[in-house]
Order: structure tokens, then C-alpha cells, then sequence
């Protein structure tokens, strides 16, 4: 089409799109792609921790070893919980799909508290290890276990303070189709720290009592 | 320099197997560079040793493969831009902008000089690795030829001052190294504190010094020199002045000043250490008379104030508790070097040594 | 282990410590001449401008039309502000560097000690990167992008916003260390173990660290806002390989930023918390490995270096083709060898420390990833000079930016290619020769190629050509410059010159910094050269003036609506039917319609971003000065500002399809006036 | 705000149904449910294998725990995130793609080198790694 000569008599029509309803474009918004992009980003970022605490990993400096401080039960607890709290979020979504206002936001608060029980245990875990000497500062892996499970745990607190103020959104203006869209993107993030909590019980965790 | 000139350079290059590159050779490499005024007195292109002249060989060999394709296309940029300004008598066709015979020769052309480049690479470094010994071919040809072991010396980069520890002689110098002609030197490097390379340009490529770990370098000079080295790798305040003085001399001359160290009377004990190792610029020379058989092991294990763990046992320890267990304790290694241990209070790890 | 330098006086918790941390009059370099020199100057410029604003009372007009603007004409003019302001600091840097250097040899100290010295080749570094090359290569690509793909704006609108004045912020913390505190003497990437708190306790690499992380949050948002908007905002018929290149090499370029950024946001907050909560990652004992921090910042170092040059590699696209009259040669090789770059590029981190030991098969297999980098490159070049062969060729000063990039480049990677044989670059790692090789590409390459592309859609943004004559003065300046200045440097570098070093003890080194220096002093007359012809571009505008929108004959839709464009960019969403969709309209016949005007939906201003960024500048100064009280303020404010910006659900307007008609009308009675 | 890519036919180049927006992406009670059943397996079995040592072997069981790990990531990604060639034209599984190979490039690389590094320099302290010396 590229050397076709010059036709006499041209069309706005031909260059623009002079009457955009007869093209029927729906209004599609970018913004589930662009926090998708962010979730990848962030993946790295997580990269960049596991690759650390992959180096670091028995840079013990005479400090204490994973089998000395990792309680395996608690973990699989709050494993537990974060699981349940991924299929709680589903059926959130579930219920915003239907339309229903109250089931959603039950769903929500029911995510929300599981969340926050994670996040509670994971705090005990790290003041009991704390309480033995286990601080971050005694050995490269130990500052690398921190800082690790600490910025998951951080992105989880992330997640709960946004799910209070979806609730409060909710609540003054129902499932507003901006509404749904914050909604999906938290789905995203919630599932999103959902994976990134198997590779920290594996490689942290498992990995490090057997290692 | 026209390309089939070029080509022809590479085919008398072929010819020549390996290095040294023909002089002639050499002056047009550096052509480009505009060096040819500098080629002379630069240290880079004037090695005094193996290393550092295969060293620089490889530039001169890498430059001229990269020209073949170079220069070509610096006359093609010129010849085009000022032929086909506009309005000048060049054809102009502007439905020309693919044509697939010339987009294979586009690809294909650095390719093929990116492959010569790769395999000159592989083989290059595993010869230059600097933790490989000099004679190591031979040794594996001949593994039954006797060998003469090379000279050890233990760098040690303080802030900010080179300390060379001679464990055979059992001598030690700060900013000073001297080193007999003709016999491969095994330098084993570590640091106190800060990262910094270890540098002489004359003599070898460089490899850093890093606090807990120990590097290793192979390098031998062949000619006498009067030399500087210094840290290529910036390391805080002193680092301009970090520089220390390299001769290269005769087996005489070196057994020589290896007596007039041990004559100096002043030992390298913890005290003196003490001293050393606080951050200072601009030290002169010195020299000492004699050192602990493991104050280097001590320092790349971080244990040299009495009471500190070393590095290896702390980690035997996790691996201990770790579950393996079965791990051997880090078993003693005589130290080379006739003299003291720095410490005799601490029990003695492992000497990160290799064989 | 003993430190480097005495350990902070950390004083007994009184009063004064706990309003204003550590934060003393002393941190206030009056007692150094030259620095109080500059703070005056630039005192006196500052109140100067802000009684100007005040006297005729821009204030209102600056909030409105500039801060608080979330159109992504006016962020990408702002970022190229930022830029060149930033350009000038960084460049003074150069210059006290060059003096210092020239100066001091043999029995000689210069001028500067090691404290200063070192401050000023870490802040070099820093802003040329951070704050001139990135706000640049961002700022061309916010302005121009949106517009190749007929978009009305970018996908994010308000993050586009929050991205700048993030970036202000961080290069604002990076000024604020001159004259309070200090700034890292620890080198451009802030390299442990001297920026570890025991050999750095003073508040340099805090005032890094803030000011990195800051700003990179902006650089990560703006990349995944310009990712989005290539994929999501397209014009109808623009599929990807209808793409202009430079959108094509700016859509690679923000996918690679957002896959390297988090590693450097990782590693300095691993560094933070070493320096902040004592943890064990980079120190020298307890189990810490400093070579990590050297790796993870060359995860980010060597794909950032494409991130910056593959934008540019498109600007050259556009140029030459524009130039040539021609379309761009192999238009497809070009961008699969864009992306062939995009994957390389992370793959070749290591060649940034081959002399720290990892042994030969690693060695070697970096430094042959490295090499094959050449070949896409290669090709490139070979694209841009096949496009010239056959062409008609109109030496305008962005042509004549490329032929002399083109020639520089060409010996910059030649000199790049060499270092990555790793034998080679155990003699010539960490010296001046490897600083002359990525100032050969970064200069010859993204400079030149930033200072093409600003001159060429200047116009397109301000509706009239930049003056020329005094653009060539810019452009000699550079070319001469660059290679007067940079000649020498190749030359003691194969001396086995290193880096980052004040003082030479052999005197034959002299003269060769010495031609550096004038090199310098040439490359001030470049920079000078471009700023004056703004300035008689602004003077000289009626002459210069275009009102066509298309100035040069483009190729791209950029030149397809009016110069400056309206705030919407297109009254009507243009349809695109082949590659060089402006050319081919044009040969088609185009015509625009001169009726039936709609309403547009567009996205209202905010404060925002402004005031985000603004908080985050005083969370960063509170940390730096351990100002606790202020950091936890901050940190608090920072989160219900953003919290209650989510409340806002009124973000958009439409604008009158009345108001559409007008300027499109005003836009044909201006052309029609010029015909 | 703006169009989405069309083609020239007009249809939506990346094959989206019309009109429904953004927010189809919810999922079925059935993938949640598929998931969630998954997952349980897949958590519950290395943690047994851990904790009961019932392989024997600590390379076995790692392993086999590592396996796991990625084929339950598979599984929260597809069933959980809805990561599939439609949604968003396929941008999304592309997205994830790169990152992964990014991912492994960055942690496989890291310890690659740092693996050489320290044993390279460390040959007393690694773990029984003879030093590098051929």
C-alpha cells in the first residue's frame, strides 16, 4: 500500500477516526496491564533478596544455624493461613463478579483478618528469635533472613491497610467500576505475595532446615 | 589502511601462530589510537614481563580484528554522507531500504569477527588466568621435569600501603617490592580493610584485594626494571598516594637485599602490625627483618588480634551444627616460613593455602 | 578493625540532637571558600528567580500550568529542564576535575584534597547518570512517544506526574549536600566497603543513598507508565511493526528499566539497613560479602547503560531517515536487533569485575556475551548507513549530530569490545582507558544523540527551529571538544594511568591532562553554544518560526499535528496504515477534518505529585540528619496524602468540542496566513 | 482515553471482547477451587517430606521440594492470577515470561559467580572446595 500514487480525491475519513462511537472501542483501561508491569518489578526486587540470601546463606559467623532457629510448625501454620487467605480473596472476587456488594466486602474482612494473623505470627516468630540472640545484626544470614521474610511481611501489612481502605471505598460508593478495577489489582498483589511466600518457605525455610 | 591491506595484516598474523606480533604490526594497531607518539614510554605497551606482554599482544591482535571491520565502515560513513548530500549528483532512490543479501552481510560480517574475537578469548583467558601457574602447560606435558617452585610472596593491602610479606625469606617490606629476574612469582593477596587491586602495569594484569578472601596471581619479570605499582581500585582517602616501588633485579642483587632486610633488625610482631595497620598516606619504604609464619593467614581469616575467631573455625562451626556433622576440623598446615606464630595462645586454623 | 576515618562524634543525647539529629552548624561548610563561593551564586540566582515570580506574580500561573501538569508535553520539557540544569552542576564538576588533575603533578597538591576531590567525582558520576542522562533520555521520550503513537497522553497520567518531581526531589537532596553535609566520596555507585559505616560515618552516602532511591522510585514508575503506554495506547492500525523505532527503542528501553532498577533499589536498601540497623550484608566481617553489593549494582550498571542508549539509538533512526528522505534501512532488523540488545544487556554484568577472580570459564563466558552485544550494534550502524546510501541527504544540524556520532561511537565500541577480552582488561580495568571507552560511548553516543533529538523536535514543542549558527557552535564545540579531551585520556590510560586519582607523581603525565583540560574548556564552549541558541532561537523566533508542524518533511505522526501540539495532541485519533504513517499520509493525500469536532476526555491536574515528591525530599533529609521526629512526620504524611489521593475519583474532564474547533481553526488560519 | 490497537479491519488487534471492559478477569469458582486443592497438596507434602525426613536423602528431598515449589508457583499463577494467552492480549503472560527469565538470570548469575568467587578465594574456608589452582 506503500506506492500506491496519490488518490485525487481524499477522505478525513482515510486519516482519522473522525466518528469514534461507529468504531465501538470500549473503554479499556491501561491499568491492570501497568500494576501487572509493577508486580514483575517488584518480583525482582524479590529477586534481588533471594539472590542475596542465596549467598549468604551459610554465612552463619558462628552465629546460630537454620535448625537452631527455624520452627518448622509455625511456618506451616502461617503457610496455612496465607493459603486460605488466597482462596478467601478468590471468592471476594467471585462475589464482586455477581454484583454483591455485602459478600464482597465479607470476603474482604475475612482476607483482611487472616492477613493480619500472618503477619502477627510471623512478628512473634522473628521477637522469639530476637529474644535468643537471632538478630539480624549477628551474621550475614541471619540480616539476609530478616530482611527477606521481613519485606514479604511488609508487603503483606501493605496489603491488609489497603483492604481496610477498600472497605472504606466500598462502603461509600459500592462496586463503582473504578472500584472493581482497585479490586482486581489487589487481587493481583494479594496472590502475587501468595507465590512469592512459596519461595520463601522453600528456599528459606525447608531448604534451610535440611541444609 | 584499505581492507584487503587489512586482510593481508591478518593472514601474516595467522602466520605468526601466536604472539609476538611483527613491530610493523604493532605501529599500525595503534594507528587509530593516535598512541604512536606514547607507544614508546607507555607501561601498558612496554611490559617487562610475560604476562604483561602477552597482555598486550591480545590488545594489539583484538584491535587489528576490529579494525578489519572498523575502518571499512568510518570510509563508508564519510564516502556516503558527502555523497549523498542532497542535490549532489547521487542517485537518489528512496524505495531503497531492504535488501536481504545486504542485511545477511550486515550480520554475518561482525559475527564473523565476534567469533574470531570469542575463540581468542576463551583460549586467552584460561591462559592468563592469574591463578594459573606460568609453567603449567609444561608441568602437564611433563609432569616427571623437575620444577622450580616459584617465589612466594603475600600482598597485603592496608590503608594505605602495600605490605609484601616474603614467608621463605621470612622478611616483609611496606611499599617496596623487589623481585629476582626470571622466576615465575606466585603472589597470594588479600586486604585489611578496604577493597583495592593489585597493580603493576609492567609486570602482569591486576586482581583485587579484598578483605577475608585471598586471590592469587602468577606473573615473572624478565627484565630489570625500576618500576611503580600501585591499587587501581579506589579505596578511600589515601588511595592517590597508595603506590609502592617495583625492582626487578638479579638473583645476586636480590639474595643481596634479601640480607640487608634481615639485617635491619626491626621485626613485623604484633605491636609493629598494630602500628602498620592504622590508616595512614604517603609511607615510605620500610622494611622488617622478620614476620610471623601466619600473620597472613591471620589476616585473610580476620584473626589477628589474640582473641579473635578465625574465619574458618567459625564456619566449621555452623557446618558442625548445620547437620553435616561429619565435617574434619580445619587441619593445620606447617607454615612455610621459618619464624614465630604471631599468637601462640590462639589455636591455629587452616592456612587458605592452595597446593 | 580500625576505620578510615575517625568514627562520628555521636554526641550525648541532648536537646538540640533530638530536634535536629545530627544536624549542626558545623555541618555547614562556611569555612570553605569555594563552596561558600557557590552557595552565595546560587543563593543570589535563587532569590533572584523567586522575586522575579513573585514581582509578576507567576506563582498562580507556574502552579497551575507547570507543577501541577499532568500532560506529558509539559513533564518531558520539564525533565529536559531538569537535565540541563543538572548538566551545568555536573559539568562543573568535570571542569574543578580537569584542573584539579592538570594541576596537581610531582611536588604539586592542587588545589583540592582527597575529601573534596573524592566528593566530586562521586557527585559527577552520579548526576551525569542519574540526573542529566536519564531525566534527558526520560524527558525526549514523555514528549515524544505519546505523540508517535497518536496517543492523547500517557497511560498514568498522574504517575507520569509523581515520576518527575520524585526525580526533582532526589536531585534536589543531591544539590542540598553541597552546602549542608557532604555528598559520598565512595564513587558513582556508592561502592562499599568505603561507603560501609565504619569507613564512611558521615552523612555522603546517606545523601546518596536517599537521593538514588528517590529518584529511582520515579525512574521505576515512569518506565512501567511508558511500557503501558506503548502496549495499551496505540492508534488504531499501529501494530508493533508499525511502530516508529523510536517508539520501538523507547518501549525496550522502559521494559529494561524495570527489570534492572529493582536490583539497585535492592542493594541500596541492603546498604541502608547496614548502614542504619547494622546488619551484615556488605561489611567486612559477621558474614558479610561485599562483592555482592559490586554484583548486584552491575546487574543494574551494564543494562542501564542500554537503557539510556537505545532510546538514543531510535532518536539517530528517526533522524537519519528524516534526513535521507528515505525510510530507515532493514526497519525490521533494526528492531529485532533492538530487542536481541534488551535480552544481551543482562547478560553481561560481570565483565564489570573480571579482575575481581571468578575465574576463567565465568571470565570467559561474560566477556563473549559481551562481544556479542557488537553484533546487533553492529547492524545498527550498518541500518543507519544504508539508510544515507541513495538518500538525499540535508545536512541540518540533528544530520550532522549523527554522521558525528557515528564516527565517535564507532571507536568507543571498538575500545569497549576490547575491554571485554578479559585479559585485556586485566591491564586496563579501573584505568583511564576504560574511562575514556564509556565516556567515548556515553558522550559520542547518548549525548550527541540527546543533543540531535532535542534539536530536532524543538521545534515540534515550541513551534520554532533553534537558532543555527549558534547551534553549530554547540555542535563543533562538542565534536572537537569530546575528542581533544578524551585523546589524552586513551593515551595515560595505556600508560596504566588509573582512575579517580588526584595527584601523579611522573611529570611526562602533564601535558597530556593539561589537553584534556583545553578539551574541556572546549566542550564549555559546546554547552555554552547550545544554550545560546535557545536563547536567540527565543529571540529570533518570528524568523525561525514554523507553523506548519512539520519543519523538516517528517516521517513520524509527531509532525502530523500542530507545533506546539494542543493539550489533547490530536483532535481526532489518526489511523494508521503502513510504517512512517506521517509520510504516508501525506502521500496519500491528507487531509485533516474540518468539522464534527467531539468532546475529549483528558485527565485533570493535581498537586499531587508535587506535594508527594515533596514529602518524600523531607523523609530523605530527616533520615540523612537522623532527624527522627521529622522522619516519622514525613513517613506518616507520605501515607495519607497518598491514601487520601485514592479518595479522589475526579480525575478527568472533557473538553469542549467548541474549544477543539478553535484551535483547530486557529491552526489553519496560522498556516494559511504563512502560505 | 485513548484507542486500543486495532487492526486495520478494525478489530481489536489483541482479540479483547468489546465492551466489557477491564474487569473480566475474575476467574471461576471452579479454577479457585482447583487451585486451592492443589496447593494444599503441594504445601502439605514438602512439609511432611521435611519434617519426617521420609526420603532419607537431603539432596533427594531438597529436590523434590524445590519441584514442588515451581509447579505450585504454576499453579497460583494460572488458577489464582489468571495468567493465560487472552487476558490482555497476551501481554501479561509475556510480562511474566521475560521476568522469569530475568529472575533466573539474576539469581542464577549471582550465585554462579559468587560461588566461583568464594571458592576461588576462600579455598581454605569453603567447603572442602579445593581452591580453583588446575
Amino acid at each position: 500500500m506503500a506506492t500506491t500514487a496519490p488518490t485525487e480525491a481524499t477522505d478525513p475519513a482515510d486519516f482519522y477516526v473522525v466518528d469514534p462511537d461507529a468504531h465501538g472501542h470500549a473503554h479499556d483501561s491501561p491499568t491492570l496491564l501497568g500494576f501487572w508491569i509493577y508486580l514483575m518489578s517488584d518480583a525482582l526486587i524479590f529477586a534481588t533478596l533471594f539472590a542475596t540470601f542465596g549467598v549468604l546463606s551459610s554465612s552463619y559467623a558462628g552465629g546460630p544455624t537454620p535448625r537452631e532457629i527455624i520452627d518448622l510448625p509455625l511456618v506451616a501454620i502461617n503457610t496455612a493461613i496465607l493459603l486460605i487467605s488466597s482462596i478467601t480473596y478468590g471468592f471476594a472476587m467471585l462475589a464482586m463478579g455477581r454484583g454483591k456488594l455485602r459478600a464482597t466486602q465479607a470476603w474482604l474482612l475475612v482476607t483482611g483478618l487472616l492477613g493480619a494473623a500472618f503477619v502477627s505470627l510471623e512478628i512473634y516468630e522473628f521477637s522469639h528469635m530476637i529474644a535468643e540472640g537471632a538478630t539480624p545484626q549477628r551474621s550475614g544470614y541471619l540480616s539476609a533472613l530478616f530482611t527477606l521474610v521481613g519485606t514479604h511481611g511488609l508487603h503483606v501489612t501493605f496489603g491488609i491497610i489497603w483492604i481496610v481502605v477498600m472497605l472504606v471505598q466500598l462502603n461509600q460508593r459500592g462496586l463503582h467500576i473504578e472500584n472493581q478495577r482497585r479490586l482486581l489489582c489487589l487481587s493481583m498483589f494479594w496472590h502475587f505475595l501468595d507465590v512469592v511466600w512459596i519461595g520463601v518457605f522453600t528456599f528459606v525455610y525447608l531448604l534451610g532446615y535440611i541444609q | 589502511m584499505s581492507e584487503t591491506m587489512a586482510t593481508g595484516l591478518l593472514d601474516a598474523m595467522m602466520q605468526q601462530q601466536s604472539i609476538p606480533v611483527p613491530r610493523r604490526l604493532r605501529a599500525l594497531a595503534i594507528l587509530p589510537l593516535l598512541v604512536l607518539i606514547a607507544g614508546c614510554s607507555g607501561t601498558v605497551l612496554d611490559p617487562a614481563g610475560d604476562i604483561a606482554r602477552q597482555q598486550r599482544d591480545l590488545i594489539y591482535i583484538s584491535t587489528v580484528l576490529m579494525l578489519l571491520i572498523i575502518v571499512p565502515v568510518m570510509i563508508l560513513i564519510v564516502v556516503f554522507a558527502w555523497r549523498y548530500r542532497k542535490g549532489k549528483g547521487g542517485t537518489y532512490d528512496p524505495e531503497f531500504h531492504h535488501s536481504t543479501s545486504l542485511e545477511l552481510v550486515i550480520w554475518s560480517a561482525p559475527l564473523l569477527i565476534i567469533i574470531m574475537l570469542g575463540a581468542l578469548t576463551w583460549s586467552s583467558t584460561h591462559l592468563l588466568d592469574p591463578f594459573r601457574p606460568l609453567d603449567k602447560a609444561q608441568a602437564d606435558m611433563n609432569p616427571e621435569a623437575p620444577r622450580e617452585a616459584p617465589l612466594r610472596v603475600q600482598v597485603v593491602s592496608l590503608d594505605w600501603k602495600w605490605l609484601f610479606i616474603y614467608p621463605e625469606q621470612g622478611i616483609a617490606t611496606v611499599n617496596e617490592l623487589v623481585l629476582p629476574l626470571n622466576r615465575q612469582v606466585r603472589f597470594d593477596i588479600t586486604s585489611t580493610n578496604m577493597m583495592n587491586t593489585f597493580y603493576v602495569p609492567t609486570m602482569a594484569g591486576m586482581i583485587y584485594a579484598m578483605p577475608g578472601m585471598q586471590s592469587t596471581l602468577h606473573a615473572s619479570l624478565d627484565r630489570p626494571v625500576e618500576s611503580e605499582g600501585f591499587s587501581a581500585n579506589y579505596s578511600g582517602k589515601g588511595f592517590s598516594d597508595m603506590r609502592f616501588r617495583l625492582r626487578g633485579v638479579d638473583d645476586a642483587a636480590f639474595a643481596q637485599w634479601v640480607e640487608q632486610a634481615r639485617a635491619s633488625g626491626r621485626a613485623l610482631d604484633l605491636a609493629a602490625y598494630r602500628v602498620l595497620v592504622r590508616p595512614s598516606e604517603r609511607v615510605p619504604p620500610e622494611m622488617f627483618s622478620s614476620v610471623p609464619g601466619d600473620l597472613f593467614a591471620r589476616i585473610v581469616e580476620r584473626c589477628v588480634e589474640p582473641g579473635t575467631r578465625c574465619m574458618s573455625e567459625l564456619m566449621n562451626h555452623g557446618r558442625a551444627e548445620g547437620g553435616h556433622g561429619a565435617m574434619p576440623p580445619a587441619t593445620p598446615e606447617a607454615a612455610p616460613a621459618p619464624g614465630h606464630n604471631i599468637s601462640a595462645a590462639v589455636p591455629h586454623a587452616g592456612m587458605p593455602e592452595a597446593h | 578493625m580500625f576505620s578510615a576515618t575517625e568514627p562520628a562524634s555521636v554526641s550525648e543525647p541532648s536537646t538540640t540532637s533530638a530536634i535536629f539529629g545530627r544536624l549542626s552548624w558545623d555541618s555547614i561548610p562556611f569555612h570553605e571558600p569555594i563552596l561558600l563561593g557557590t552557595f552565595i551564586v546560587v543563593a543570589v540566582l535563587g532569590i533572584g528567580i523567586l522575586a522575579a515570580v513573585t514581582k509578576y506574580r507567576l506563582w498562580g500561573w507556574l502552579w497551575r500550568e507547570w507543577l501541577t501538569s499532568v500532560d506529558h508535553k509539559k513533564i518531558g520539557i520539564m525533565y529536559l529542564i531538569l537535565g540541563i540544569v543538572m548538566l551545568l552542576r555536573g559539568f562543573a564538576d568535570a571542569l574543578m576535575m580537569r584542573a584539579q588533575q592538570a594541576i596537581a603533578v610531582g611536588g604539586e597538591q592542587g588545589y583540592l584534597d582527597a575529601h573534596h576531590y573524592d566528593q566530586i567525582f562521586s557527585a559527577h558520576g552520579t548526576i551525569m547518570i542519574f540526573f542529566v542522562a536519564i531525566p534527558l533520555v526520560v524527558g525526549i521520550t514523555n514528549y515524544v512517544m505519546p505523540l508517535q503513537i497518536g496517543a492523547r497522553d500517557v497511560a498514568f497520567p498522574f504517575l507520569n506526574s509523581l515520576s518527575l518531581w520524585l526525580t526533582v526531589a532526589g536531585a534536589g537532596l543531591v544539590m542540598i549536600s553541597l552546602f549542608v553535609g557532604e555528598f559520598t566520596t565512595a564513587g558513582w555507585l556508592n561502592y562499599v566497603p568505603v561507603a560501609n559505616i565504619e569507613n564512611s560515618p558521615g552523612t555522603g552516602p546517606d545523601y546518596y543513598l536517599w537521593a538514588l532511591q528517590i529518584a529511582g522510585l520515579g525512574t521505576t514508575l515512569s518506565a512501567i507508565n511508558m511500557v503501558t503506554t506503548v502496549i495499551k495506547m496505540r492508534a488504531p492500525g499501529m501494530t508493533m511493526m508499525k511502530m516508529p523505532v523510536f517508539t520501538w527503542t523507547a518501549l525496550c528501553s522502559n521494559v529494561l528499566a524495570v527489570a534492572i532498577f529493582p536490583a539497585l533499589t535492592g542493594a541500596f536498601a541492603l546498604l541502608m539497613l547496614d548502614r542504619y540497623v547494622g546488619t551484615n550484608f556488605f561489611t567486612n566481617d559477621l558474614g558479610g560479602n561485599a562483592m555482592m553489593y559490586w554484583n548486584l549494582v552491575w546487574i543494574w550498571g551494564h543494562p542501564e547503560v542500554y537503557v539510556l542508549i537505545l532510546p538514543v539509538f531510535g532518536i539517530y533512526s528517526e533522524i537519519t531517515s528524516t534526513f535521507s528522505g528515505k525510510r530507515l534501512f532493514g526497519y525490521s532488523s533494526m528492531v529485532y536487533a533492538t530487542v536481541v540488545i534488551t535480552i544481551l544487556s543482562y547478560l553481561v554484568w560481570l565483565h564489570h569485575f573480571f579482575t575481581m577472580g571468578s575465574g576463567a570459564s565465568v571470565n570467559s563466558f561474560f566477556g563473549i556475551a559481551t562481544m556479542v552485544i557488537a553484533i546487533p550494534t553492529g547492524a545498527k550502524i550498518f541500518n543507519w548507513l544504508f539508510t544515507m546510501y541513495r538518500g538525499s541527504i540535508r545536512f541540518e544540524l540533528p544530520m550532522m549530530w549523527v554522521v558525528a556520532f557515528m564516527l565517535t561511537f564507532t571507536v568507543g565500541g571498538m575500545t569497549g569490545v576490547l575491554l571485554a577480552v578479559p585479559p585485556a582488561d586485566f591491564v586496563l580495568h579501573n584505568s583511564l582507558f576504560l574511562v575514556a571507552h564509556f565516556h567515548n560511548v556515553i558522550i559520542g553516543g547518548v549525548v550527541f544523540g540527546l543533543f540531535a533529538g532535542m534539536i530536532y523536535w524543538f521545534p515540534k514543542a515550541f513551534g520554532f527551529k533553534l537558532d543555527p549558527w549558534w547551534g553549530k557552535v554547540g555542535f563543533w564545540g562538542w565534536v572537537i571538544g569530546y575528542w581533544v579531551a578524551w585523546t589524552p585520556i586513551y593515551i595515560v590510560g595505556l600508560m596504566g594511568t588509573t582512575r579517580r586519582v588526584r595527584h601523579f607523581d611522573d611529570p611526562s603525565m602533564q601535558i597530556w591532562f593539561v589537553i584534556a583540560a583545553i578539551g574541556a574548556l572546549i566542550i564549555l564552549i559546546g554547552i555554552l553554544g547550545f544554550i545560546m541558541s535557545i536563547v536567540m532561537g527565543i529571540v529570533k523566533r518570528k524568523e525561525l518560526a514554523d507553523t506548519t508542524g512539520d519543519p523538516w518533511d517528517g516521517r513520524t505522526l509527531e509532525w502530523a499535528t500542530a507545533s506546539p501540539p494542543p493539550s489533547y495532541n490530536f483532535a481526532f485519533t489518526p489511523v494508521v496504515q503502513d510504517l512512517d504513517a506521517w509520510y504516508d499520509m501525506k502521500k496519500r493525500g491528507h487531509q485533516r477534518p474540518t468539522g464534527g469536532y467531539r468532546p475529549i476526555h483528558m485527565p485533570r491536574n493535581t498537586g499531587t505529585g508535587v506535594i508527594l515528591a515533596g514529602i518524600a525530599g523531607v523523609l530523605g533529609f530527616a533520615m540523612i540528619w537522623y532527624i527522627w521526629w521529622l522522619a516519622a512526620v514525613s513517613a506518616v504524611a507520605l501515607f495519607v496524602v497518598a491514601i487520601g489521593h485514592t479518595f479522589n475519583y475526579n480525575r478527568d474532564f472533557y473538553i469542549d468540542a467548541a474549544d477543539v474547533e478553535r484551535d483547530e481553526r486557529e491552526r489553519d488560519r496560522l498556516a494559511a496566513a504563512e502560505a | 482515553m485513548s484507542a486500543t490497537p486495532v487492526s486495520p479491519d478494525g478489530a481489536h488487534a489483541d482479540g479483547e471482547p468489546h465492551g466489557h471492559g477491564d474487569t473480566h478477569n475474575h476467574g471461576s469458582m471452579r479454577t479457585y477451587l482447583i487451585g486451592f486443592a492443589l496447593s494444599v497438596v503441594l504445601t502439605a507434602i514438602p512439609f511432611w517430606l521435611v519434617m519426617t525426613d521420609a526420603l532419607g536423602d537431603p539432596t533427594a528431598t531438597a529436590a523434590a521440594v524445590v519441584i514442588m515449589a515451581v509447579v505450585q508457583v504454576l499453579v497460583h499463577t494460572m488458577c489464582f492470577l489468571h495468567v493465560n494467552t487472552q487476558s490482555e492480549g497476551g501481554w501479561t503472560l509475556l510480562a511474566y515470561l521475560f521476568t522469569g527469565i530475568i529472575l533466573l538470570i539474576t539469581i542464577a548469575g549471582s550465585l554462579w559467580i559468587m560461588h566461583h568467587l568464594n571458592s576461588n578465594m576462600m579455598p581454605g574456608l569453603m567447603s572442602g572446595q579445593p581452591s580453583s589452582l588446575p
